[in-house]
């Protein structure tokens, strides 16, 4: 409290280290910010809020020199100079720091020298780089955020979450002035989350300025001291953290009122259990980590899967979509032993799969949002190995409504569409072929409030009419609102289940911590 | 002195380890072409296959496929597996000296086929390129009467194209023959066929009288070319090898290909070869034998042997 | 891209003597005939992101066998046929071990490029084959009102290819496969089989293109085909598909062919030195995509 | 691949007279040096994502100008640090356009193929020239202790590309651009002048191999080198390296190089028929490739 004091004090005194007024960009003709603004303080975490699409990312990688603001678009005033940076090495060199949203990481390299990358190595003096001395460099970023992570692992073989690990540890390595995180905890779990929230406070004692972007509300309001507000492209307001509250804040958002977060009322009947479940699990292990797990989910039911990071929740729900191999166990579908060796055969049996990571599992980037969502189902919209574009393009329309994805037309690359759009496509491609069991890996990372609620609904309603669904999220709050039922996995075990009466966020973390 | 067991040796061959296989074993004789994708050397392979029939010996033919690298390596290869003889059709005379020199110090005969090698070859078995050319240059000016336009139909550039270009223009020069186009064939049928097919269309009907070919495959290929384009009547076609292909073409009643330089690229190498066997038993050779070139025309097609 | 090409057109009207005539033009397209019709196949291998080498070679092969089934004095139909299908069995084989046994396309197809130019030279023993059946003959040297067949055939590859691109599943599934391959497995696309009717498409439209070359040249060329693959390749790039994989179009890939094409026509008409004609036509193709690039970006 | 390289190597030595001799394996090594050379160079550039196919010509015209600068009577070393620049010079032109206009490097270097050709022909007249001076021919022709002087060379070669790779910040940022040039470029790696740097080098090792190769022929040969991309490549990615970027070795590339000239020198050994000799060497590199997979695999 004393720093949001002293910050809102200084405000009035001091000048901002960094000032963007007047912003304006245009991709292709499409505008995407007009007029916007934002003024930093040293040591205050300033958050940036905003639907899917409002345009945070882009008006941030204007700040960090990746765009250029239109013509006449603005100015930038960095310790009260203008500034224009010819590229985002300019503005690094200049102290500001980036974590993207998405990833961006080399996947070949250790994760020493992805956090290093950009620097200068420590070198000998033959020029040599010592290689011991990268290492312990990186080592001591990974201690500072308490991640346990080998800084000599190959950044490919790590789970998302882990890798927006590594992407955070570059961002802290090296000493910035501005620091700006564009979602940064969307796939991590709420003990990295502590974590990082006292790096913050820590950057912030030493008068970093932060930007916070986040879906997450509580969040917000845990860590920022003042908020900025975009939508549609537009400054719609800034202010004081004390000033606002969720309520007020969603509002300024959307620009009309929203109810509370989405909470499933009719909850799954335990009753039913003499029902034939939909999906069972016997046994099953694979090569990595998944060990010996057995449960079963029945027609109707929302069944959240819990854990930390690396508990190995994406390695389970993958080998039961055929994405990657089981070394033992049985599966049943409707009771039946079947097969899964490929995600052909899942699909065969009913089961659809949302995976973790949109980019590289999911999308099609340069194809159309159309061609993104339908692609799953081109088979049942053609005949004799013709699509029938016709009937493709109204339910693709269909999809977009109903999970009103921001697009310019449905024409557009999916490539183009902000991150939580991009994430609507991939669950409408699933939700378009009517599956039994709906495996969902973190389906509303990056998604905005409004669609998240939407999302949930969705799903809700789905699981009414009869579809199973396996839900894996790192958010607490989510998996508690909308499940039926919750597992816990630790290590690759199935450590615990509750029922969604006994279930809070402090049983789940006991049974996500129990092989400690 | 890492390498001395496979130098020294090679006349008295019971000296060295390797001797138990190779005393009793025949004798190998080794051939690297220009590149085995041309009929002309396909038919240099033949010749010393049979030849090496003859003299009962074991006969080995690589393609350089006009790699002057290619056949210093097949030759160092050569040098390796002890090969009796090496006849050696050069992709370049004064770049694969280094390779001969290397053989005669392992003490392996060579004898050039074809084109001449620097670097000491014990014989050199050719037939004349420069005067396959002239003769095809001195045909053109009698069938023309000394007048008219041509075009010339070049190949790649190695020694051999070179000496026949130069033996036809030298043939041509101080007549009133005039070359309206030179276009690279790369002496595939393929090629000269569309190159020809521009030149064709820059020089309308009735402009051009002659074609002279480097080999008979860019001559075939030019003739197809004429003929589709209906232009037949209109000019004849030289070419040089006297293959098959041609003199078969030549056979046919319309045929354009008025007339082709035939070389005997299988005679050539059987004398080679025997040349080499000489050279090796440590009798006296002659150092240059000139196979000499013979123009075939559609009337002398009969009394012609062919390949 | 066609705007560099209508540009090139333009310059070489002035500049090549008869360029512009009918004849002519019809000229360069029967003879960017051949490598236009192992591009389209070529466009669909490069989209997944692989690459077929063998094509070159696989004309040969393809040339060699027909002719001499031809000579056996089977049908002529029955003949080319068998050409075709020689191809589609070298594609075949690319697309077992690209698809099946994920071995690196460059690799397979460099093997098969090796391999299969052997078994043109062994079968036909290094000698061209003579084709005497007229029928055959017509397929790569006749013409219909006055126009070369190689062109029809061209043209109705073309129109194929682009159907099957923009209307199929196989060519939806070609695009998703080459923009994230991973993605187009976890949705459930049949990843393996496409890649090996892709390939084995690239071999079957190479045998095809045996077989017109063997109709064009009255004989099956165990040479032939040399360097066809490189021109190939570069054709579809230089139609603005992307060797990584997944955007591109087949339109694009007949500009490119024909680009190539004025460029070795033009320069023949205008007599240049071959020598020359290599220097200028390598500085031609890096003017064309510059300029393309640089029209491409003051357009968006 | 190393242990298919050994396999070949024991199958050799029972199948291949004087296979295992000294004298043949150190013919095997000086004729694969000039491959390995441009290899190493190649190595650099597919790390990176692109591809050089100008390597080749680049041989032909080094050799051709070194050759001329010495007979001019310039100093040896200098008319072979001549070669090297040219080389040089052509490298930086493919990176000014890869790099900087952000060109496809397979069109870039597919240009430089054709007229870097071009100017080999057009300067020498397309004949070979001959080398007289012996020092410069001891580069490519001498022997030191018994070990030929190209040897030395591509030892040289390798054990600095090795370091470069894995010490310096530059070899870092190779494979940082490799695996992500977006993310590359984010974290503030001079994406454009390493890429410059990296096709430099390419054209620097070409010019180097062509200055040896020459030596080595006592001529400088316009029609050298041709070729010898596919066959750098294809080193490069029998020793592991992926066309996509951002994974391999300098140490595969060099098995690489050994596999495909230990199956050349081994098939001339066995007195091979020169057309099977195709078919079986287009079959054995995709075996080696299968084997080395199928390894793979069951190691892991
Ligand atoms: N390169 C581009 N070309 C065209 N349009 C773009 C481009 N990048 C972003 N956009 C558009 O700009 C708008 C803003 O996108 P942006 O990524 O900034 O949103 P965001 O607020 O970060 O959303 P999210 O919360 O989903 O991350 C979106 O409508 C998007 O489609
Ligand atoms: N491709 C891979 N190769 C090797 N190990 C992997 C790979 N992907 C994940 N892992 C490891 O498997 C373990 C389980 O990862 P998984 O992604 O299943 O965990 P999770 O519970 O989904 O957690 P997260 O929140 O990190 O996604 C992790 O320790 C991770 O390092
Ligand atoms: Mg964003
Ligand atoms: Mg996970």
């Amino acid at each position: 409290m004393v720093v949001k004091e002293e910050v809102k004090q200084r405000s009035n005194l001091i000048h901002p280290v960094l000032d963007m007024q007047g912003i304006s960009k245009t991709f292709s003709r499409v505008t995407v910010l007009k007029n916007v603004k934002i003024e930093l303080y040293p040591g205050e975490v300033h958050a940036l809020m905003g639907e899917n699409g409002a345009g945070k990312s882009t008006f941030m990688k204007i700040l960090a020199g990746i765009h250029q603001p239109d013509q006449n678009g603005g100015e930038i005033y960095y310790k009260g100079q203008p500034v224009l940076w010819k590229d985002p090495i300019d503005a690094r060199n200049k102290g500001i720091s980036v974590i993207h949203q998405e990833l961006n990481l080399s996947p070949n390299l250790t994760i020493s020298e992805n956090i290093l990358m950009g620097t200068k190595f420590p070198r000998n003096s033959l020029g040599m780089v010592k290689w011991d001395e990268v290492h312990e460099r990186a080592q001591r970023v990974l201690d500072s955020m308490g991640s346990s992570l080998n800084p000599r692992q190959l950044v490919s073989n790590l789970s998302v979450a882990q890798q927006q690990m590594v992407e955070i540890a570059r961002a802290l390595s090296f000493k910035a002035e501005v620091l700006i995180m564009d979602e940064p905890t969307a796939s991590l779990t709420d003990k990295e989350i502590i974590k990082l929230f006292d790096i913050i406070h820590d950057l912030k004692k030493q008068g970093v300025a932060i930007v916070y972007i986040s879906h997450r509300m509580e969040e917000i309001f845990k860590i920022s001291n003042r908020y900025t507000v975009l939508r549609d492209g537009e400054w719609i307001a800034s202010g004081p953290i004390e000033e606002t509250d969720p309520d007020h804040l969603v509002k300024l958002m959307v620009g009309r009122d929203l109810k509370d977060l989405f909470n499933r009322t009719k909850a799954f009947n335990p009753y039913r259990k003499k029902d034939i479940p939909v999906l069972e699990l016997r046994n099953i292990s694979d090569k990595k980590v998944v060990k010996n797990v057995s449960f079963k989910v029945y027609p109707g039911e929302i069944v959240g899967l819990a854990g930390l990071v690396g508990a190995g929740r994406t390695e389970l729900v993958r080998a039961i979509f055929g994405a990657s191999n089981l070394t033992s166990g049985e599966i049943y579908v409707d009771d039946k032993l079947v097969k899964i060796n490929s995600p052909i055969d899942a699909i065969s049996n009913g089961i659809a799969h949302v995976p973790e990571s949109r980019k590289e599992q999911g999308l099609f980037l340069s194809m159309s949002v159309k061609e993104n969502i339908l692609m799953a189902e081109l088979k049942k919209h053609s005949k004799s190995g013709v699509v029938r574009w016709k009937e493709v393009n109204a339910t693709a329309d269909r999809y977009i409504k109903e999970l009103s994805i921001k697009i310019a037309s449905p024409e557009q690359p999916v490539s183009n569409l902000s991150g939580g759009n991009q994430q609507k496509a991939v669950i409408a491609r699933w939700l378009s072929i009517s599956p039994k069991v709906l495996l969902l890996d973190e389906p509303t990372r990056g998604v905005d409030i409004g669609a998240k609620t939407e999302i949930h609904k969705i799903i809700s309603k789905l699981a009414d009419e009869g579809l199973a669904v396996l839900l894996i999220s790192s958010e607490l709050p989510e998996v508690l609102g909308i499940s039926d039922r919750i597992l816990v996995m630790s290590e690759g075990r199935l450590t615990g289940e509750l029922s969604r009466k006994e279930a809070t966020q402090e049983k789940i973390m006991y049974f996500a911590t129990k092989g400690e | 002195g890492v390498s001395k067991s496979s130098s020294d040796g090679s006349s008295n061959s019971g000296s060295n380890d390797s001797s138990e296989s190779k005393e009793d074993e025949k004798l190998t004789i080794a051939l690297s072409v220009g590149t085995l994708a041309n009929p002309f050397f396909v038919a240099m392979g033949k010749g010393a296959e049979e030849a090496g029939k003859e003299l009962g010996a074991e006969v080995i033919v690589e393609s350089a496929e006009y790699d002057l690298a290619k056949q210093t390596s097949q030759i160092e290869n050569f040098i390796t597996q002890k090969v009796d003889v090496i006849l050696l059709n050069a992709v370049d005379t004064k770049g694969i000296a280094a390779a001969v020199l290397q053989a005669k110090e392992a003490g392996i005969p060579v004898i050039a086929v074809d084109v001449n090698a620097d670097g000491g070859v014990d014989a050199t078995v050719t037939s004349d390129n420069y005067q396959a050319g002239q003769l095809a240059g001195e045909y053109v000016i009698e069938q023309l009467g000394g007048k008219g336009n041509i075009a010339i139909i070049d190949g790649p550039p190695v020694s051999a194209v070179a000496d026949r270009i130069k033996g036809f223009e030298d043939a041509i020069k101080g007549s009133d023959i005039k070359v309206v186009a030179k276009q690279n064939g790369e002496g595939s049928r393929e090629k000269a066929l569309t190159v020809m097919e521009g030149i064709l269309q820059a020089n309308p009907s009735g402009t051009i009288n002659a074609v002279f070919a480097i080999n008979d495959p860019e001559a075939i290929g030019v003739e197809i070319a004429q003929e589709q384009a209906g232009r037949k009547d209109e000019f004849f076609i030289v070419g040089v090898d006297g293959a098959p292909e041609a003199t078969e073409a030549m056979a046919k009643e319309d045929s354009s290909i008025y007339a082709t330089s035939a070389q005997s690229p299988s005679e050539m190498v059987k004398m080679a070869a025997e040349i080499g066997m000489k050279v090796k038993n440590g009798e006296e050779v002659e150092d240059l034998i000139k196979v000499p070139v013979e123009l075939v025309t559609q009337d002398t097609l009969d009394s012609y042997k062919g390949w | 891209m066609i705007m560099i090409l209508l540009l090139l057109c333009i310059v070489l009207s002035f500049t090549a003597p008869n360029f512009l005539e009918t004849a002519n033009l019809l000229n360069v397209l029967k003879q960017v005939s051949i490598i236009a019709i192992l591009a389209a196949g070529m466009t669909i291998v490069i989209l997944t992101g692989g690459i077929d080498l063998s094509v070159g070679s696989t004309v040969a092969l393809s040339g060699v066998i027909s002719v001499m089934v031809s000579s056996a004095g089977v049908n002529p139909y029955i003949a080319m046929l068998s050409g075709a299908a020689v191809g589609y069995a070298v594609g075949l084989i690319n697309g077992f071990f690209t698809a099946k046994t994920k071995l690196p396309a460059f690799i397979v197809t460099l093997g098969s490029f090796t391999y299969v130019r052997g078994l043109a030279y062994v079968i036909s023993g290094g000698y061209p084959i003579v084709l005497e059946n007229e029928t055959f003959k017509f397929i790569g040297g006749g013409s219909i009102i006055g126009i070369p067949t190689p062109i029809y055939i061209m043209l109705l590859v073309y129109v194929v290819m682009f159907f099957i691109l923009k209307y199929t599943m196989f060519g939806r599934h070609i695009y998703a496969i080459g923009g994230n391959e991973e993605a187009a497995r976890l949705t459930g696309i049949k990843v393996e089989k496409s890649l090996m009717n892709v390939y084995s498409i690239s071999g079957l439209l190479a045998g095809l293109g045996g077989v017109v070359l063997a109709g064009r040249l009255y004989s099956g060329q165990p040479t032939a085909g040399q360097m066809y693959e490189l021109d190939a390749i570069a054709a579809v790039i230089l139609g603005g598909t992307s060797l990584v994989g997944g955007r591109g179009k087949i339109q694009g890939t007949i500009i490119g062919v024909l680009i190539m094409g004025v460029i070795s026509n033009g320069l023949t008409l205008m007599d240049v030195n071959y020598y020359w004609q290599l220097v200028v036509k390598g500085g031609v193709i890096i003017a064309a995509v510059l300029l393309d690039r640089l029209r491409g970006d003051s357009a968006a």
